[in-house]
């Protein structure tokens, strides 16, 4: 199945993207996304401990289960205020 | 209310909304954009935000905080988009009956935006670097400006 | 800074003022005038104060707060004379490196001033009554308006 | 001795004077100011415990010792804020 994957401040970078759409089995966790990204760049290993995921705008721990379409959203130490 | 705007923040128009005639003490937090971070002299900052995101978990801490401390009313406001240094990066007030209540609603509001909402500043520094501020694990990228 | 005057107070122009470039956080706290007292319905307030004393005595809170939290500057307005609902009556700001220090001495500011700074305050009621708040004891006395 | 009063708020209302000068022997307390507008206006007395005293500006004990030309102030219970 395809989910939709936002990218936000260093994971961004580290991608170069801010959105890209990433093809895992059905009935995958969330995690499988974080794999994903560090299959296409092996600096995400070092961040995956500080990055947290969201799935359609809410965090979700790491073994949710994603559906078809779901926007997931990676979330590294955020920093407003 | 909550907004998230790439404007400067009109902070007197928002204080006339947030005062209500029943209230008694209002609480204001406005972070400013600092001009310097870890010794080194920052010439402004960036936001971004994951914007539906975003204004949700500000629109549930807004919530929380008048459930909680029987508020009369509440104003967030953050920037996205550059911020120059001495500007104000984030507003909030609260207006309560009493002091005590603003002060830890204020607080609360503060320190929880500060955690959860998915909002990312990214320091530009006199020497050209730019860096992601990432303070919830202290640690620093660097990337070329 | 300290005054105590009997216009409405410039918020905007004294937030300007109280930030400073080294500031990260500025904490406001605005007591304004409620429309309702001990469950009766107010109209109006009047402030007097012991002008040189009260203002010696805001002077002493500004310094012990700005020596105790390292403040960046102070801020600290009240009125006198009357003042309509849902005006400030008195203003404090505190502009720090961080937002504890700035939390902290601006609860510290107010929690004194309605301690020790000698000023009044007489409500006026929509019956027609007048009464000094001596709030300090719980007790309240009645004159002819 | 003389000094100067000056009376607020509630003990303004009861002396029905802001100002005024009380004649005392020289070496006398603070405490003494408030037992003559006692002597002149007995509704005082119920205020006495509530009432703090202020000479040049500077909150005293009761037992403070005043000295000629004083300023003394009769301070209620302040409500500022």
């Amino acid at each position: 199945m395809k989910v939709r994957v936002k990218l936000f401040s260093i994971a961004k970078d580290l991608a170069g993207v801010d959105e890209t759409v990433v093809e895992i089995p059905s009935g995958s966790s969330a995690e499988t996304v974080l794999d994903q990204l560090i299959a296409r760049n092996p600096r995400f290993v070092d961040w995956k401990p500080s990055l947290r995921l969201a799935v359609n705008q809410e965090y979700v721990r790491n073994g949710h289960l994603l559906s078809e379409n779901d926007e997931v959203a990676v979330i590294p130490p955020v920093s407003g205020g | 209310m909550v907004k998230i705007t790439d404007s400067a923040i009109n902070i007197e128009k928002l204080l006339v909304q947030v005062t209500k005639p029943e209230s008694g003490a209002v609480n204001v937090f406005i972070g400013t954009t600092r001009n310097h971070s870890h010794g080194r002299k920052v010439t402004g900052l960036e936001y971004e935000a994951y914007m539906p995101m975003a204004l949700k978990t500000l629109q549930e801490l807004e919530q929380d905080a008048k459930a909680r401390w029987g508020l009369h009313d509440v104003a967030i406001v953050h920037r996205v988009g550059k911020v120059h240094v001495g500007e104000a990066s984030v507003f909030i007030a609260v207006s309560s009956a009493h002091r005590d209540e603003a002060y830890q609603a204020s607080r609360f509001l503060i320190d929880q935006l500060k955690q959860v909402v998915p909002i990312w500043k990214r320091e530009f520094f006199e020497d050209g670097t730019v860096e992601w501020s990432l303070q919830a694990h202290e640690q620093k990228t660097e990337i070329e400006a």
